[in-house]
């Protein structure tokens, strides 16, 4: 998968980091230039930089982390960013399947229908899902395992290809097929030599029931083997519970998971109410002040009426009648 | 599992001649209404509504009349004459799974839109009904049976958000309202979701006839909490640093009935220290009352003095059922300055949306011997989209809601004096003290007002 | 309901603070002594003291704080402390329906399934939800509310009563009846002048399905009503939304909640690396120390053995053979 | 939703015949055995089983060499001579609810023993089997038929769970072992519940190839973590306060082949300081060689101190993949002491039982250039009981499974010297420096070792 080496080359895939909620990945080819509303980076620029080094933009306006891919960054540079909740779950899954470098995983659904189906909305999404968890089980099994990917639509399938060809994935053996009606095509073959089956199952359909009695045919015999069937309704996991019982799973269990941020380093400095307190009292003393100057400046205004009302008298009286 | 059941025979029902009561739409009245795109939105109906209306935009706009005496929680159809259609209750559709699997759709990035946006307003304009122009556009999508029933619902409910003319008047209820605010403006409200509000309620041991002193820096919803649980019997006493009368927009939204408001008091945060002698206006003039008028407004301010040195007197007398806070100011200054007013047994309460602040606040009360065990919890809440075949929860529950202290006051030893006795003491050595050093300002406290009586009517 | 003198009186029910694991509750009765590992309490002594009071055991061993109860801490005293899990969805449930101080409000099934039925155990578990839920409730409609309490459990419905009574409990009515079967007997009798309907209702049984048409009939025809259903499984809560769609209830939704404690109190103060690479440094030089002193004894020693080797050969060489 | 499906047509298949894998038990096998009252039991085989026994108390007795060369997974009945009996997959019963309510049982308070403690003990003597006891105590239960079909259930799974002799053989998987470790333990691994680790594996971004610092102070779980993820190929480098290697049982646990372990390289906290010169015992003796014996002692001690020196040399020539840190001692001096020598892009994360350990440590990382974006996060687990009609949470997940702190390893500027042309050039100074100074301590290391060879060999 992806280049180890330590500085990025010609043809790379990187993920270009921007913000947290916001990155993406990239082929460097010399020659182009990625535009954004950080400024403007040349692919040429970026070859030969160590990965992990933070680029300035060309315009100076601002800058970008060059990351190595991972699964996870993989993940979360594509389009749905709801998908971040998916990685939890993969992560449970391979680990609680025992997925190690070397397994035999077998999973239907590379182009995951999960948000697909959560929404009950059948266009495809466009990345949704793409390949995260065929992505993080390549990484685990390494090149000494074996991922054999079905995907039941045709134009997805060889979008996948591409991608898995593109990532250097060598170990995923990708296969437009319906598992749901035409099975696996895979089985134990104890006697040819040449075992071809897994000891795990994911499969992340909309009806994995179709699929499971089609699993147990492809799953190892020599061996106890697990089957994961990943689904986000509650209806369709009664219904798959009763397709494994059927089919002699056992030690059925279901599992939710997921990853909770903690955010907790804005936590203000909260004032003292003793503070608030002295406040309050100044502002009553002020308050005070002012009312005594408005009564007294009332009262400068009312005699002073007063008086103006008395020099007018006054003058009147003493002027008497104009002589004019 | 919760649900709500409409009246479905309405022509049985004679709303205005029942006892008026909140489930009944009054004219003045708060409201909330939900939008076909699930928006909701507050409006008040006029005192006298007449023939005015509510716009909607392009959900259409209705009279208000219309309205009137209905029962809260229906969902109406607006008609092109600002007229009111109820809708029969919407049972959710068993749909069949079909199996189809949207296999055959070939992926064009797009969404392809089988009306254009002109052709829509045109059959708008021509006042086609919604369902009419829903029903158009899925003939002509290409390829709407090739996809799964569940799809088609979601294609068909997507468009009825768009066009369709439905509105639900919603009871402006504390959790709807709640609910409500934390859509809209949660910064406002500390991220307080109504969850904990819930939670809060009901370890703060709100009941009616409680006396129970609230510190609200979110607006009133906790105030609003603790009279729509008192009901009207009891004391809510609210601590504020302005200086006049708390205006809390959020419990009018409540419409809560007049007698539920007015056991709500309020002290500023000054009186709350024992050794303050406020500065109050003079209750007489310093001379003869030049009139009537003013003679009436002395008596007035004489009334108001002796209802806040009665309150005043309350709230050093103790015997507080609890104190619930959630305030933008250090909580734990807050308890220690009115913890001596609480009853043993008493419940301390406080919300923070920072676990840091309540854990501080937490190691700050353990030690204390009037505190017993203090603890933070914090309310978890997911909600299920319940639709038959697509059960699930949803996804954006991850957040906090927020996170309580509570903690009961108790009393260290067996002589435990009340509240009230130790007031008294206290006051009386404070006393004792000043006519000690010369009691020259004793009885010519002031009381903090606004305007100035003597000058606002003096010279008209 | 309990009551709200400021000091505790004979006949009061307290509750007994130990620990937050360990609280009980007790009726004053003079004369009565309550035991427990914190020591002797008499509760003559407890009478006249003020709620929230600290008290000494007789033996000075101990001591307890003697509190008015509240539905919380009543539920929190009871012996099946899973309850506590319950605290949270009661205050959601009294929360989200709406329930008031006035309120009418109908629950079928006052002494909680919910443990039992978790358990799938029918055993009737001593105390387990014993009226939580009733109490909660009660504390909120006040003396202006009903509360129509429905029990299909004969035993269990007398001891309620008492139990009710006790506490003074005047807005409930308790009802020795089968919901499931034979309805609520309650109904809106607008011209009847008197309604005994309610506009509150929640079932918390095990077919809660069966209840449900009978639940409609109970409650107010003159404006929206809320009914909650609470079920510990999935496919409880699938044949209920079936049921509750069939009867025309609307706006179905689904919650989960609880409350989750934070004890971050004992959050250790961690030491540096620093100090321990220090410490490892220091370590090497002692170390290095005991070696070179094992090695200079040893070589002492070998000296030594050499030394007397030699000197043994000088005496032998010196003795030469003894003469005698 | 995850299930196991175990060989079902065991005659079909010759385990020790394929290539001998983890998942056939092997002899001298650790296993993490089921009891039927779901308790796990850690037991280790012997290397030569022969006739030796494991013993289970009431639960019976095997001989070891059954379980040799079966496939892990199996449930057994174990048979009065010490053999087993695979039993075939239990599925799950479809109950159908009677719809009895136990409304006509009584309380007694008690529950009603059928049969007194002294006639079971008389019936198991008897050598009378599980199920049939069983089926007596049912019976003679008077309430019996008064139950639910899912009372009936569960009171029969509870008596198979007392007197069933039914074992099953879990694989010591990561899983498992870390599961097993958190119900037994979880004081030692500091609380990390096995989906926490998941989280930490995928985001640490352990891959065969890499090359990983990892500090562990949770009994090896980290570090077994790392050396199951990497699988023979990479580094994974170990920093201890010890000066003995690192000896962990929960790395054997695994039974891991030993090409994955000798990856495993480990280091003390003083090598970690570049300006330490460590004190190293002579790597030639001060005189000739007295013997052949003590030359290739000495020989031994040289390659010892040449591959500490190289892995020494390794780490500060950095450009590691990663650092992964569930330690006892303050993180933030910790990530600060190794960050040198991570490469680029490299992950760090740590894990903690304590919220505020990882707050903390973010807020000193983050005004650093060197960490992009340290975020914290909590996995969350819940899992469910899945029985057909009675699907539902279990109730003990509401604890905290601890935290994860995450961030990238970035630099700052475009030049970034890498870590070991920064070594080299530090390396340089110091030499310049020190052979300023006057050289005497030159290269008159001693390296550390818990016995002194001269001394050992020299008076046998």
């Amino acid at each position: 998968m992806w280049s180890t080496a330590r500085t990025v080359g010609e043809g790379d895939v990187v993920i270009v980091w921007m913000t947290r909620e916001n990155m993406v990945p990239l082929r460097i080819t010399a020659g182009q230039e990625l535009n954004n509303k950080f400024g403007v980076f040349k692919h040429s620029d970026i070859i030969g930089l160590p990965y992990g080094t933070k680029v300035p933009s060309h315009s100076g306006r601002g800058f970008v982390y060059i990351l190595r891919p991972t699964p996870e960054l993989w993940t979360l540079s594509l389009p749905h960013r709801t998908q971040i909740l998916y990685l939890a779950d993969i992560a449970f899954i391979v680990n609680s399947l025992d997925i190690r470098p070397g397994s035999s995983v077998i999973e239907a659904g590379p182009y995951a229908r999960f948000l697909d189906q959560l929404l009950g909305y059948t266009f495809p999404l466009a990345g949704t899902g793409s390949g995260s968890f065929s992505h993080s089980v390549a990484r685990t099994i390494g090149n000494t395992g074996h991922l054999y990917s079905f995907e039941f639509h045709q134009e997805r399938a060889a979008k996948a290809r591409d991608e898995f060809a593109r990532h250097g994935m060598t170990m995923v053996h990708l296969e437009h097929r319906n598992v749901c009606q035409q099975g696996f095509a895979l089985c134990d073959a104890v006697d040819s030599g040449r075992s071809s089956s897994s000891s795990v199952v994911f499969l992340d359909l909309p009806a994995p029931w179709d699929a499971v009695p089609h699993a147990k045919i492809a799953m190892k015999k020599d061996r106890a083997t697990r089957i994961c069937c990943f689904s986000p309704c509650m209806e369709q996991v009664l219904r798959t519970v009763t397709a494994l019982n059927q089919c002699g799973f056992t030690d059925l269990t279901m599992y939710e998971t997921l990853l909770r941020p903690h955010d907790v380093h804005h936590v203000p400095k909260l004032v003292s109410i003793d503070t608030i307190i002295e406040q309050v009292k100044l502002h009553e003393i002020k308050k005070e002040q002012r009312r005594l100057e408005q009564v007294a400046a009332s009262d400068r205004k009312r005699n002073s009426r007063k008086r103006k009302r008395q020099e007018d008298n006054d003058i009147a009286e003493e002027d008497g009648p104009d002589p004019d | 599992m919760s649900a709500i059941t409409t009246p479905e025979h309405l022509e049985n029902v004679e709303p205005l001649q029942s006892p008026l009561g909140r489930h009944i739409i009054q004219p003045g009245a708060h409201l909330l209404i939900r939008l076909p795109s699930k928006e909701v939105r507050q409006v008040r109906l006029d005192k006298e509504p007449g023939e005015k209306t509510i716009n909607f935009g392009k959900f259409g706009s209705l009279k208000q009349k219309y309205l009137v005496g209905q029962p809260f929680g229906l969902t109406y159809e607006i008609q092109q004459d600002k007229s009111l259609l109820v809708q029969p209750p919407q049972r959710l559709e068993e749909l069949e799974d079909t199996g189809a699997t949207n296999e055959q759709i070939v992926d064009r990035g797009e969404f392809v839109q089988p009306l254009t946006a002109a052709e829509i307003e045109l059959l708008k304009k021509s006042g086609l009904h919604a369902s009419e122009i829903i029903k158009r556009q899925i003939e002509t999508h290409v390829n709407y049976e090739l996809k799964t029933e569940y799809s088609k619902d979601k294609y068909r409910k997507r468009k009825e958000a768009k066009f369709a003319k439905q509105i639900t008047v919603l009871q402006p209820s504390l959790f709807n309202v709640a609910s409500y605010l934390f859509d809209k403006d949660p910064v406002k409200i500390q991220y307080l979701r109504v969850d904990t509000l819930g939670q809060i309620a009901n370890l703060a041991n709100l009941r009616p006839g409680g006396k129970f002193i609230v510190i609200d820096s979110i607006g009133g919803l906790l105030v609003a909490t603790a009279l729509e649980r008192l009901g009207g019997e009891g004391t809510v006493l609210y601590i504020t640093e302005a200086d006049s009368p708390p205006q809390f927009p959020i419990i009018d939204l409540l419409n809560m009935p007049e007698e539920h408001t007015t056991i709500l008091k309020y002290l500023d945060w000054a009186s709350v220290d024992e050794e303050h002698d406020p500065i109050r206006a003079p209750i007489e003039p310093e001379g003869e009352y030049r009139s009537e008028g003013q003679k009436g407004r002395y008596e007035k301010r004489r009334q108001i003095i002796e209802a806040y040195e009665r309150l005043r007197e309350e709230l050093f007398a103790g015997e507080w059922d609890g104190l619930l806070i959630a305030s933008q100011y250090e909580p734990f200054s807050i308890v220690q300055c009115l913890t001596p007013y609480l009853a043993g047994s008493a419940s301390i309460t406080v919300y923070s949306q920072y676990l840091p602040i309540l854990t501080e606040l937490q190691s700050k009360m353990r030690p204390l011997p009037a505190y017993l065990n203090p603890s933070i919890t914090e309310a978890w809440l997911r909600q299920y989209q319940v639709l038959p075949g697509r059960t699930h929860p949803l996804m954006n529950m991850t957040g906090s809601g927020g996170y309580i202290l509570h903690a009961t006051h108790v009393y260290d030893d067996k002589k435990a004096l009340s509240a009230l006795a130790g007031f008294r003491q206290r006051l009386k050595q404070r006393r004792r003290a000043k006519e000690g050093a010369g009691s020259s300002e004793g009885d010519q406290g002031h009381m903090q007002e606004d305007v100035d009586m003597e000058d606002t009517n003096s010279t008209s």
